[in-house]
């Protein structure tokens, strides 16, 4: 029976200074099959696969490809056994070209040992032919969507031609019909022989293009088993240790007087003449394609960026906003999208990063008040149940859930009345994701007005009192709660239906 | 809720760390590192490096370095680089110098003008914050790299210092300016004086201000500390002009010290504040340092030209040993970090 | 003052700062070691052996505050005397001043510093001179006409403002001639050849380079034959200070016409026999003249 | 499907910035700023500065700071730094010099040893290697950051070409090595056509070799290139050869300028490498730089050091404007990024 296992992982055993990352877990994946590896956020999945390539070295276990024992060093090892993984965070070579991206680190070389620039690109135009993405190999990296850098990322991924495709959360930046192409691809791949290890966070895709699933928990191997016999609860309870009773605990608010209002806001392509108008104790979602523009419509109305024209209102009264710190000053928060871009502060503590943006607040005088910040953080700590080992930790040893529950307490220490939130679960596991839903709902009945942009479909439906979608910089049309369908979503996304 | 059974679970590992030993002496390694230099250096002087007298000379020597050492962590903090804090010092001493000069001075600058002494000092630490500002105001407003904007001022406010004084020391100063310098109070050198109160109100504004943790917030991710309703251009502007103020006062301390306003004074200087700094843990990465590490670091400095003088190694020699001694104590203090 | 208790040996290190024994220590600071004051510093290392005191050498990189710091250093230490060659002459007054405060016998080397209380002796020669006896050979060997050019060292730099003074004292002497430029080369002779040869460009017709040391006229030397215009006097004069043992060839070969010879090891010896003197009690004259002489093709063999 | 819609749309775009004059003039900025200047000072100095011989003086003067630059071009695509050049080339030049001696020098460093100048030359490009490894090894396997690394070398590097040449210039060179510094060939002086070989090399190593390419790569996106199986370390060990053995051929050619192999040589170089290479457009946040840029920031100061000096600009007023110069040429340049 062993042979058909073409990777088997076993007794792996990591730890981090102070951290059991892996202990003693295990993994076999059979040939032409899709595995998904599930489990909360620090669970371990990301660090079981980086050992497998050769990003970090394990403490002790077996490695065991097709048979026999490896030993990986480093990437490049990993690689030339025939083992590629997409990465959980994008990383673009953003003066490079999409080629160069593809091939850096195996460019072809002309007669003369050059790098064959020409031929690259061919390779390039090549691949997405065969896999129909459609990219223009020549463009510039940085000038690409985010959705398109991880199309690239895929690329790259299936260009080696690996035995085994590591899939590390690949459509937390993407949305359906990137993920449709990517689930072609994937079962292309499949019926090739490839082994896929996939990794998500998203119930729905793992039935979906799974064969068979582990789970982790808190670094320890808790089942493997045939996706046939499960259903999403079972998952669920296997993965958080607990019944999981309610997915999006939305509850009912009392919805208010108009809070904020935008009027003919403009900004570049992505933001087009957005109107509307957002209330008290209401959650409006944001729908959209990626590269829809609804990143840029948060960020302009927060200052980010500065607004070409356009006007905004917060309680009637028409504000000035030239930078963030005028947004927060008028009650606004931003949650953003890209944690690590423009979210954590790496290298400073926990506490540090929870203080950021309210500061102000616990520095009378210019002096902070060690005291009471040490208060509110602790309090955050608890009510968002943070898990870290203490308020001193380094941010960037958090595991990304975890990271992102400190940037919300990072917001509500501002005390906001308009809470902007952008992808805000995203990457984010599913104990943690309904606490965050419960939070943003606590909040709503708390008379507090919120945005947010959600390229999930199910959060989108299920945390939403008005869904506002928006095609190539433009809101196309504004839906309520209850005539709120996936599909009717997607055809205003899609620029297919008229405004409503 | 699952999360909920780790809090208390984790908690008493948060308490454990604060009470750990190994983990204290990797914080503080940098101490040990300068401990085991004093040491060392005690025993090949046969005991004349640690004579009171020495350690009062090498606290001294170095309290110009360590005064701009502590403005030059928040510079670092925030992925900057001062280069001009050099020349920053030579211009400061000579318009110090040139308005405290006695009438019966040699060559005098203004002759004719008496003002008191607190006027030079101010406008010594108004040309140091004024060519501070003009920094920041290029990293801010101009988004010039600060090595370059600072290169510039380096060479421009180089030879602005020889424009001013002619190429010549300034010399022949009144008693008052020359005390700052060459003076003591309750028996401590003043320019030790003035280290430690640097020191203490830089330690303040970094760790107590909301200046400090903005300091830290914007090295730590500028582009989330903007988000956070930081307003990075000014928060970097004060940096600047802190450190340039900083530099002017070592002008001063400099130019009293040797009792003339020398538009050499300086040259070189910001490579040993920024070694000090470095040496006492502010990391290039941004984001990290503190003020008590630079204090060890610029000590550690002192410590090396001190000890190598008393050894009677060779100057050629001392360069080699000096460049080396820096390596190896960053060597040593970066893999407390593995 | 406290004496060491090691070997004689000059080097070693077991010498420095102990107490006990009989011998004499003397610190040396110097502002830079370039290639003159090695020259010095070789002359007083060579003088203290021969006597059987121990010479303790540094250098302060130029640097006014770190060669106070290292008076500081000796006077702690414990030395017996100290020798400086100043950094800045006008700011000396602190490290006599730390020195008479402790009672260390303290000599002024080489660069004589502005103020000099008596009984703090200076042992050395005359930068005005240096410059002023260069440029009259080089005026007599242009017969007082043309234009003359400047290399001046560091420019902040004592010996350096004094030798120009002496060059331009002599060319206001001789109506024919005139300063029509002058730059900082540094010291460098890197330097001094890239001045000269941007000067040649400028088109101005240049008939003497005063140089206000060797390495940079050897630089402006390479500059001129480059250029294809010939030395000495059908040519461009060229003049320098200091004939270093490059200049000597150089002279030799035709091409340097006139350098001044400082008598680096006179000045040596003689800064630690004036230490000495003051060591054992006795009294020193407050300037011990070792002068300067004019080098030329004619007497250049006594320098060689 | 909707997705093909996008590869139209944005393929156009790319063909469209190849031939758009406006992005041309904002490319070759930096060029245009040369030509600005060139003709500022052909118009200062009644066109002495645009005479054939001294636009050659003009490129000989910078041709040891450009060989340099090239290699600083990859140093700090990949986000580091060399403060240790000017040192480098101070030791090959006395190794070089010591091993070039005629029997007749009045000092001779080995006396009665006569080897070829070939073994000259490559002494002196072991010695910038050597060094170069040195700073590669510290931070690659010591991790230390690159700006102490080289500030270590360049401060040990000086001492120990002190100590090698007894702190005296190394004189008599036989006249084979003296041509690397004066001579020419079919009429082109040897240190310009060293100069146009190096920037050969270097662009083609940066343009076309899988090495050039990693080096972006690591500059662009470190995470990127190690994920990739590219080794880090080689890459950038690689890279601190490099400019090690560039900036002891410079060493060579400066001493063979002058005729002697001085310690004191490349004093300060470090500065004006680094100002041409960002000048050039090398950005210090990483990822980006060409050599020709390199070049012309190298012949912009170049240009400025002859005009200054043509002009008959007093030496205190050069640095003013030599500062002034290279901060308002970064500015002019980062604008066209708005
Ligand atoms: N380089 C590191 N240094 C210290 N701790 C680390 C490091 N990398 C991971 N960890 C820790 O190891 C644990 C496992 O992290 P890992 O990234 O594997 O989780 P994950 O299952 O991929 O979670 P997510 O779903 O959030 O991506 C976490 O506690 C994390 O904080
Ligand atoms: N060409 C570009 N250059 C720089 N940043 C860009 C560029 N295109 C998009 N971005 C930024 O990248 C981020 C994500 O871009 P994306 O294409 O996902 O658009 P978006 O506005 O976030 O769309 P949505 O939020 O609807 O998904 C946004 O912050 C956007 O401002
Ligand atoms: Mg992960
Ligand atoms: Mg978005």
């Amino acid at each position: 029976m062993a042979d058909e296992f073409i990777l088997r992982m076993a007794n792996i055993t990591k730890t981090f200074p102070g951290v059991v990352a892996l202990d003693d877990v295990k993994l076999d994946v059979r040939a032409g099959t899709v595995h998904a590896l599930m489990g909360e956020n620090g669970a371990g999945k990301s660090t079981l696969m980086k050992v497998l390539i050769g990003m970090y070295q394990k403490d002790s276990g077996t490695v065991t490809l097709e048979g026999r024992e490896v030993e990986v060093h480093d990437t490049k090892g990993g690689l030339n056994l025939g083992i590629s993984m997409i990465h959980q965070e994008l990383s673009p070579v953003p003066e490079m070209t999409v080629a160069e991206n593809i091939y850096l680190g195996r460019e072809p070389l002309n007669r003369f040992k050059l790098v064959d620039k020409a031929l690259m690109r061919r390779m390039a135009q090549e691949l997405f032919d065969e896999w129909n993405i459609p990219l223009n190999p020549g463009m510039q990296m940085k000038a690409l969507t985010v959705a398109s850098m991880q199309l690239v990322e895929i690329a790259k991924a299936i260009s080696y031609d690996a035995k085994v495709i590591i899939m590390d959360e690949p459509t937390s930046a993407i949305t359906e019909r990137e993920v449709d192409l990517l689930f072609a691809m994937i079962r292309r791949l499949r019926d090739r022989g490839t082994a896929i290890i996939y990794i998500s966070h998203k119930m729905d895709e793992i039935f979906q293009i799974a064969d068979e699933v582990t789970i982790f928990r808190d670094g320890q191997w808790v089942l493997t088993q045939s996706t046939a016999e499960m259903t999403q609860q079972s998952l669920i309870t296997a993965m958080v240790g607990r019944e999981l009773t309610q997915m999006f605990p939305k509850e009912h608010a009392e919805i208010g007087e108009v809070l904020l209002e935008v009027k003919n806001l403009n900004r570049g392509r992505l933001v087009k003449d957005v109107s509307f108008t957002l209330r008290r104790g209401e959650i409006l979602g944001l729908a959209g394609l990626v590269g829809a523009g609804r990143t840029e419509v948060l960020e302009t109305i927060f200052g980010v960026h500065r607004a070409e024209s356009g006007e905004i209102l917060v309680d009637g009264k028409p504000v000035q906003i030239k930078q963030p710190k005028d947004a927060i000053n008028a009650g606004m928060a931003l949650l953003t999208e890209d944690r690590r871009a423009t979210g954590i502060m790496g290298v400073l503590s926990v506490r540090d990063n929870m203080l950021a943006a309210a500061l102000r607040r616990y520095s009378p005088g210019g002096f902070v008040d060690a005291k009471r910040l040490e208060e509110a953080a602790e309090e955050q700590r608890k009510a968002l149940a943070i898990k870290t080992p203490s308020l001193d930790q380094l941010i960037k040893n958090l595991s990304g859930g975890n990271q992102q529950k400190v940037l919300v307490s990072r917001w509500l220490l501002t005390l906001p009345d308009i809470l902007m939130i952008d992808e805000p679960t995203r990457g984010i596991d599913v104990g943690a994701k309904s606490e965050i839903h419960r939070l943003i709902s606590t909040m709503a009945k708390e008379g507090k007005a919120i945005l947010m942009v959600s390229s999930e479909m199910p959060e989108i439906l299920g945390m939403s009192d008005r869904v506002l979608v928006m095609h190539e910089g433009e809101v196309t049309g504004e839906v309520p709660r209850a005539e709120a369908t996936q599909d009717k979503i997607m055809q205003l996304a899609t620029g297919t239906e008229a405004a409503a | 809720m699952s999360t909920t059974t780790n809090a208390p679970a984790e908690a008493p590992s948060s308490t454990a760390a604060r009470f750990n030993l190994g983990a204290f002496a990797k914080k503080y390694l940098i101490v040990l590192i300068l401990i085991g230099l004093v040491i060392l250096l005690t025993i090949l002087t046969d005991g004349a490096f640690i004579k009171t007298q020495n350690l009062i000379n090498v606290i001294r020597q170095v309290s110009a370095i360590g005064i701009i050492a502590a403005g030059m962590v928040f510079v670092i903090i925030t992925l900057g680089i001062d280069l001009s804090v050099g020349s920053i010092v030579a211009m400061s001493a000579v318009v110090g110098a040139s308005l405290a000069q006695t009438a019966d001075a040699a060559v005098i600058k203004f002759p004719g003008l008496d003002v008191p002494v607190i006027v030079a000092v101010l406008a010594g630490l108004a040309v140091g914050a004024g060519a501070g500002f003009v920094n920041g105001f290029l990293i801010t407003k101009f988004k010039i790299a600060p090595f370059i904007a600072t290169l510039g001022m380096m060479t421009a406010g180089r030879g602005a210092a020889y424009i001013f004084s002619n190429g010549r020391p300034i010399s022949t100063l009144k008693d008052g300016y020359n005390w700052i310098g060459q003076g003591s109070l309750l028996g401590v050198p003043v320019p030790i004086l003035l280290f430690a109160i640097v020191v203490l109100i830089a330690s303040v504004m970094l760790n107590r201000t909301r200046f400090g943790r903005y300091t830290y917030a914007i090295g730590g991710n500028e582009q989330a500390a903007r988000v956070s309703g930081i307003n990075i251009d000014r928060v970097k502007l004060g940096i600047y002009v802190f450190i340039g103020t900083l530099a002017g006062l070592a002008g001063l301390v400099l130019s009293a010290r040797i009792g003339s306003g020398n538009p050499t004074l300086g040259t070189g200087l910001e490579l040993d504040v920024i070694a000090a700094t470095v040496i006492g843990g502010t990391s290039f990465a941004g984001g990290i340092g503190t003020i008590w590490g630079s204090v060890v670091g610029a000590l550690i400095i002192g410590s090396i030209n001190n000890g190598l003088d008393l050894l009677n190694v060779s100057p050629f020699w001392q360069q080699v040993v000096k460049g080396l001694i820096i390596v190896v104590a960053i060597i040593i203090d970066e893999r407390k970090n593995r | 003052s406290s004496t060491d208790g090691g070997g004689s040996d000059t080097s070693s290190s077991d010498s420095t700062g102990g107490s006990g024994g009989g011998d004499v220590t003397i610190g040396a600071t110097f502002p830079i070691l370039d290639q003159f004051l090695q020259t010095v510093a070789d002359a007083m290392q060579s003088k203290a052996d021969e006597l059987g005191v121990t010479l303790n050498v540094v250098a302060a990189d130029e640097q006014t505050d770190t060669q106070l710091g290292q008076v500081e250093n000796f006077i702690a230490q414990g030395v017996d005397a100290i020798l400086v060659i100043p950094v800045d002459t006008d700011a000396a007054g602190p490290m006599t001043q730390a020195a008479q405060d402790a009672g260390v016998p303290l000599v002024y080397v080489n660069r004589k510093p502005s103020d000099l209380p008596a009984g703090v002796p200076y042992v050395g020669s005359d930068s005005l001179y240096a410059g002023t006896v260069e440029m009259q050979a080089l005026a007599e060997m242009a017969g007082g006409e043309g234009n003359v050019v400047i290399l001046i060292g560091d420019p902040a730099n004592e010996a350096a403002v004094q030798r120009t003074q002496g060059c331009k004292d002599v060319v206001d002497e001789n109506p024919g001639m005139t300063v029509t430029k002058e730059q900082a080369g540094n010291w460098y002779r890197e330097e001094g050849q890239n001045i000269m040869e941007n000067w040649i460009q400028s088109g101005d017709d240049i008939k003497v380079v005063c140089a206000n040391n060797d390495e940079m006229a050897l630089g402006a030397i390479n500059a001129i034959k480059a250029a294809g215009i010939s030395l000495g006097a059908d040519g461009i004069l060229v003049g320098g200070v200091d004939a270093t043992s490059d200049a000597l060839a150089s002279m030799e070969a035709g091409e340097l016409s006139v350098t001044v010879f400082q008598d680096a090891a006179g000045q040596g010896a003689g800064g630690v026999d004036a230490a000495m003197t003051l060591i054992g009690g006795g009294i020193v004259d407050d300037y011990v003249d070792i002068p300067y002489q004019l080098v030329t093709p004619d007497n250049m063999a006594d320098f060689q």
